[in-house]
């Protein structure tokens, strides 16, 4: 852990004095960090401390008002959501956003779409090609469920599922498009313990697959055990970075968190 | 004066609320604490009408008032400061605090005096009295959303998060404010996160955890209790955070 | 005819572009005012416009009543079709997704065409001008008496709402609930009368606008949908929820199609106001005259 | 298609099949088969709807104009240039797709009620053409004399011929929209209309879509018009208007949106009632398809297919 997060490595995500603005809220006030390829990356900080912003707009779901984002030395600010992801940038959603009247298998293989090719005339006219690739993401979607553990749920409507699984389907869901980085969004939010601790198990065994983890997330415990570094933010900016360790002993970030002692 | 008792939420599919119950006495002041998603925002909208609980009673001064509309409830003295701030962004913030006084609109001269108490309370308010309450800065938000709860003239007021999303020294500013509230004997039911700025200035304080309250106790003792970093930080945080 | 020269002709088509016009504008505002509350297309409005038209004929030609109280009896029994229609379909439809909501709206627009057509039949029907004389011939340019009148109406209208929006308590409150509904309701504004309120005006303001077209134009049945696609281009134009914008864009609107069933082709002269419309929406949905700012702090 | 749309499928399509050799025979319903051929004609632009509202949540009150887009350029070219019938349908389809995807690229960008108002005045704008341009079309008194089809050299003049042409279309169309929402591109849809921003971050090109689905959306709504032209060999501007969108609508809202079953049922539906049944009132149909409508709207918002307990629902849950 320690060497990878000391590894002077070429960040896969890289933010230069990211800015957002709406109205007369400033929410993002020029933040820039680099994300290491390969680790879990944690972003902390308060309740609208502009978190969410910020994984909005490295998916491309909001466009910087200024700033540049760089993904593998590629800048992508403003670049449409599906480019995103086709580039391999997935992500959960902090209000689980599935296709609840579609079923989970459904749900996980809507996650192959930018890997997969067959267009209106392939599917309308069930072209071979567009067979064999239907059986292939058939293939992989359950590949994703049983990696997560939802095998069992396959067929239920996504709708159905108690929120605690709602949660793990989202992230089969963003693992199905073969992301390089992965955006977490308090995937621990409204779980109980024991989720909690597979939750953080998951995300282990997605990072030994070699895709980098950023995940926003308010559990402190989940947050301290399995990232490599942690990013504060407060009031939209950039307050404090370093390992779980050195994070714990920051003054600025105890006070962010507890309000001053 | 207000009494929850053993309240049951669904959110959708969700078991939200799993029987809390709580009370706050009069001229007292009640945070409720817990982390993202333990069910802190249903509590508020289920006491503030805005949803129904499933099972279980809310009395406010001594009558039944679940299921009753929000509209309703203003009425019956409880004003919310909602999460978000929510105010009317696309209106002045004179026409702001009208709307908050809208059940004594027929009293003109009280609402007039009011609004100058606000007006003294928060100069800045008056300041920018005509300008449009969404080219507020966050604080500036806030402050109108506590005065325009205000403005009704509450029995309870309820702070949803009013730290939330704001710098430190906005943040102190608005924990100042809420003192100063409690100070002139209103009562108070603050919900926070930022556990420790809100468990100083309260009277009791109760713990809320996927659903369940965990924990209730007096502002000091919890504050110095290890289950309530543990709640709000998760398991072994102390550990962590005394290290 | 000779005497017609150009400059005439131009200031002809100019005034009856903008008498229409402000008629648009008058229906965009109806729009605006549903709109503002629940975020709701009434695809019904234009039928308001056509039942004023209609009934203001009923009251003169039926009841025999005076032009001045038809025209208020006209628009207070539309504002009643209105506030029926809010009670006994929009608020049934609360939980009812989008395209629902389209068709109902649809569905009371055919209903009321509907029933227009049985009351009346398929004739167009004239009332008389709110005062009779002839024309004033303005640079060799006729202008009807009822011209005059049509803006009168419309300035009226539009300075008692802003009168009303801008200072009554209930006006404000209406504002309220369509920024923020669930505010609106914590500090205690009954939003679901506001809905029903904001029918009520929006109807009653189509029809005000259908009592002083009818005596220029006729009315009939079917003319409701023409009337309400061109009165939303207006409002589109001149950006959702706009008063100001919709009265300026429903001029704008009225003098394209003038210019154009003058100088071009009569015919096409409907579709003008589509194209008009259509541009806006493509590719400035928030109006010539709504701020992006303020539609930002709408969403945000 | 799942084995229970299969059995669907086949039993419907031995009822086609049967079903002139029923009614034929009788003399009082004997032109039940004629109804049927336009119940067919139908179902297709239906079947479009119900992929582009049903499935993709895209509103569009245009329907009735690319119906008639395809049926003008059938009759013009037929009538006018002597062209083939067979080779003016596909012409009228590209016109069709030209034309939606032009209007389609800006205006579904739009959503909910803004997206019905630009299709809507779009298709009033195709309606003003078609009654305006009389050199081309005839104008408000519209075409007549428009040749009919002919198959493999032979003249189809019986209602039978033309009833077996037209449902056999139909089924070729309904498996093509079944095989599209049995894969990605209908997961695509799907996701499209219940979580748009989630399916966009997940990689599916929502503008794209939409788009795609549109065009195909009028691409079967001009086929259907091209067949109704050469059906009726007449054409008139009225049978193009908002009023026409709106019943083909009403059709699959009868039946159901979210069911391409639902729309074939509604479609037939509400052909019969339509044809058969609201005659009676004359002028006054409007009124009582206004009724329908606002009913289906507020209590059956998800049409007759609903009240049928889908088995594998109640199993799942």
């Amino acid at each position: 852990m320690e060497e990878i997060s000391k590894s002077p490595a070429v960040p896969i995500l890289e933010l230069r004095e990211v800015q957002m603005q709406f109205g007369g809220v400033t929410a993002l006030r020029g933040i820039s960090y680099g994300i290491p390829s390969g680790i879990i990356q944690a972003v902390i900080g308060p309740n609208g401390a502009g978190k969410t912003t910020l994984f909005h707009c490295v998916s491309g779901l909001l466009s910087p008002t200024s700033g540049e984002i760089l993904f593998r030395g590629r800048p992508i600010g403003g670049l449409l959501p599906h480019r995103i992801a086709e580039l391999g940038i997935s992500r959960t959603f902090q209000h689980v956003a599935l296709f609840k009247s579609m079923t989970v298998f459904e749900n996980v293989m809507l996650g192959r779409h930018p890997r997969t090719r067959s267009g209106f005339w392939a599917t309308g006219l069930r072209f071979p090609s567009m067979r064999r690739e239907e059986r292939r993401i058939a293939q992989e979607a359950m590949y994703y469920l049983d990696f997560v553990g939802l095998a069992d749920e396959a067929e239920l409507p996504a709708g159905a599922l108690p929120l605690g699984k709602q949660k793990i389907l989202e992230i089969a869901r963003a693992l199905a498009t073969e992301p390089s980085l992965v955006l977490l969004d308090e995937p621990a939010g409204g779980l109980n313990m024991r989720e909690t601790e597979e939750l953080g198990d998951l995300i282990r065994r997605i990072s030994e697959t070699g895709t980098t983890v950023a995940l926003v997330e308010h559990d402190m415990n989940l947050v301290m055990e399995i990232s490599h570094r942690v990013l504060v933010i407060h009031y939209g900016e950039h307050l404090a970075t370093g390992t779980p360790d050195e994070i714990k002993d920051h003054p600025a970030v105890i006070e962010a968190y507890l309000g001053e002692g | 004066m207000l009494k929850v008792k053993s309240v049951h939420t669904y959110y959708g599919s969700i078991h939200a609320l799993k029987g809390v119950s709580l009370h706050v006495r009069p001229a007292e002041m009640v945070a409720l604490i817990g982390a993202n998603g333990a069910g802190k925002s249903t509590l508020v909208n289920t006491i503030c009408g805005l949803m129904k609980p499933n099972k279980g009673i809310i009395e406010f001064q001594g009558e039944s008032i679940q299921g009753i509309g929000p509209e309703e409830i203003v009425r019956r003295g409880i004003a919310l400061v909602p999460e978000g701030r929510q105010i009317f962004s696309t209106m002045t913030v004179e026409a702001n605090l009208e709307m908050g006084a809208f059940i004594h609109r027929r009293n003109g001269r009280q609402v007039e005096s009011d609004m100058e108490r606000m007006y003294e309370r928060f100069p800045i308010l008056r300041e920018r009295s005509q300008q449009l309450a969404g080219t507020l800065s966050g604080g500036e938000q806030q402050m109108l959303a506590i005065s325009r709860a205000l403005m009704s003239r509450p029995q309870l007021i309820v702070l949803d998060e009013p730290s939330m999303g704001l710098a430190p020294l906005v943040v102190k500013e608005i924990f100042r404010i809420v003192q100063e509230l409690r100070r002139e004997g209103r009562t108070i039911l603050l919900i926070e996160q930022n556990a420790r700025a809100a468990l100083q200035i309260a009277d009791r304080g109760y713990v809320l955890e996927t659903g369940k309250l965990v924990l209730q106790g007096d502002g000091a003792t919890l504050l110095n209790h290890r289950e309530v970093q543990r709640a709000y930080l998760g398991k072994g945080a102390r550990q962590i955070w005394d290290a | 005819m000779d005497s017609f020269t150009f400059g005439a002709a131009l200031l002809q088509y100019t005034i009856s572009g903008l008498t229409i016009g402000v008629i648009y504008a008058l229906v965009a505002i109806g729009y605006n005012i549903i709109y503002n509350v629940t975020e709701i297309i009434n695809f019904a409005q234009g039928e308001f416009v056509m039942l004023g038209g209609l009934f203001a004929v009923f009251f003169t030609q039926t009841i025999q009543l005076p032009v001045s109280a038809a025209f208020f009896a006209a628009v207070i029994v539309t504002g009643c079709v209105g506030f029926a229609m809010e009670r006994l379909v929009i608020r049934r439809a609360r939980s009812s997704t989008v395209l629902s909501l389209i068709i109902i709206t649809i569905a009371v627009s055919i209903l009321l065409k509907g029933s227009a057509m049985f009351w009346w039949g398929k004739n167009p029907y004239s009332l008389p001008a709110f005062s009779s004389g002839r024309p004033f011939i303005i640079a060799g340019a006729a202008v009807q008496r009822q011209a005059i009148w049509i803006f009168a109406v419309s300035a009226l209208v539009v300075i008692c709402l802003t009168f009303f929006f801008r200072r009554s308590a209930y006006g404000k409150a209406m504002l309220a609930s369509a920024d923020n509904p669930s505010a609106a309701r914590m500090v205690g504004i009954p939003v679901r009368q506001m809905i029903l309120l904001s029918f009520t005006l929006s109807a009653a303001i189509g029809a005000a606008a259908g009592v002083s077209i009818t005596p220029i134009s006729l009315m009939e049945y079917d003319r409701g949908a023409l009337l309400g696609l061109k009165g939303f281009g207006a409002a589109v134009l001149g950006g959702l929820g706009q008063f100001f914008g919709a009265l300026v864009a429903g001029m704008v609107l009225g003098l394209a199609e003038s210019f154009c069933a003058g100088y071009l082709s009569s015919g096409y002269k409907d579709a003008v106001a589509l194209v008009l419309l259509l541009l806006a929406l493509f590719f400035k949905p928030e109006g010539l005259f709504g701020s992006r700012e303020a539609a930002k702090l709408k969403k945000f | 298609m799942t084995p229970r749309d299969w059995r669907i499928f086949v039993i419907t399509a031995l009822f086609i099949g049967f079903f002139p050799w029923v009614v034929q025979p009788v003399k009082a319903i004997s032109h039940y088969v004629d109804v049927m051929v336009f119940a067919g004609i139908f179902t297709i632009v239906c079947l479009g709807i119900s992929l582009l509202m049903g499935y993709a949540g895209q509103i569009s009150m245009a329907q009735a104009a690319f119906f008639g887009i395809g049926a003008y350029t059938s009759g013009i070219l037929t009538a006018r240039f002597g062209l083939n019938p067979w080779a003016a349908m596909p012409a009228g389809a590209l016109l069709a797709a030209l034309v939606a995807w032009v209007v389609g690229i800006p205006a579904l960008r739009l959503k909910g009620h803004y997206l019905a108002m630009a299709t809507l005045g779009f298709g009033v704008i195709v309606h003003i053409v078609l009654s305006e341009e009389v050199a081309w079309t005839g104008g408000p008194s519209g075409m007549v004399d428009i040749p009919g089809l002919q198959v493999v050299g032979l003249k189809l003049k019986s209602e039978l011929g033309w009833y077996y042409l037209v449902w056999t279309v139909v089924f070729l169309v309904l498996l093509f929209c079944f095989h599209i929402l049995h894969s990605r591109v209908g997961r695509a849809l799907r996701a499209i209309h219940e979580e748009e921003s989630a399916a966009e971050a997940m990689g599916v090109p929502t503008a794209r879509y939409k788009v795609q689905v549109f065009v195909l959306s009028a691409v079967l709504a001009s086929l259907a018009g091209s067949f109704y032209t050469h059906y009726v060999t007449c054409l008139n501007p009225s049978s193009f208007n908002l009023m026409w969108s709106i019943r083909f609508i009403l059709m699959v809202m009868v039946g159901g949106m979210q069911s391409l079953w639902g729309a074939l049922l509604g479609t037939v539906l509400m052909t019969f009632v339509g044809n058969e049944w609201l005659h009676v009132f004359a002028d006054f149909e409007v009124l009582v398809y206004g009724a329908i409508l606002l009913l289906v709207a507020l209590f059956l918002p998800k049409g007759l297919v609903s009240l049928v307990p889908r088995r594998a629902a109640a199993r799942s849950i």
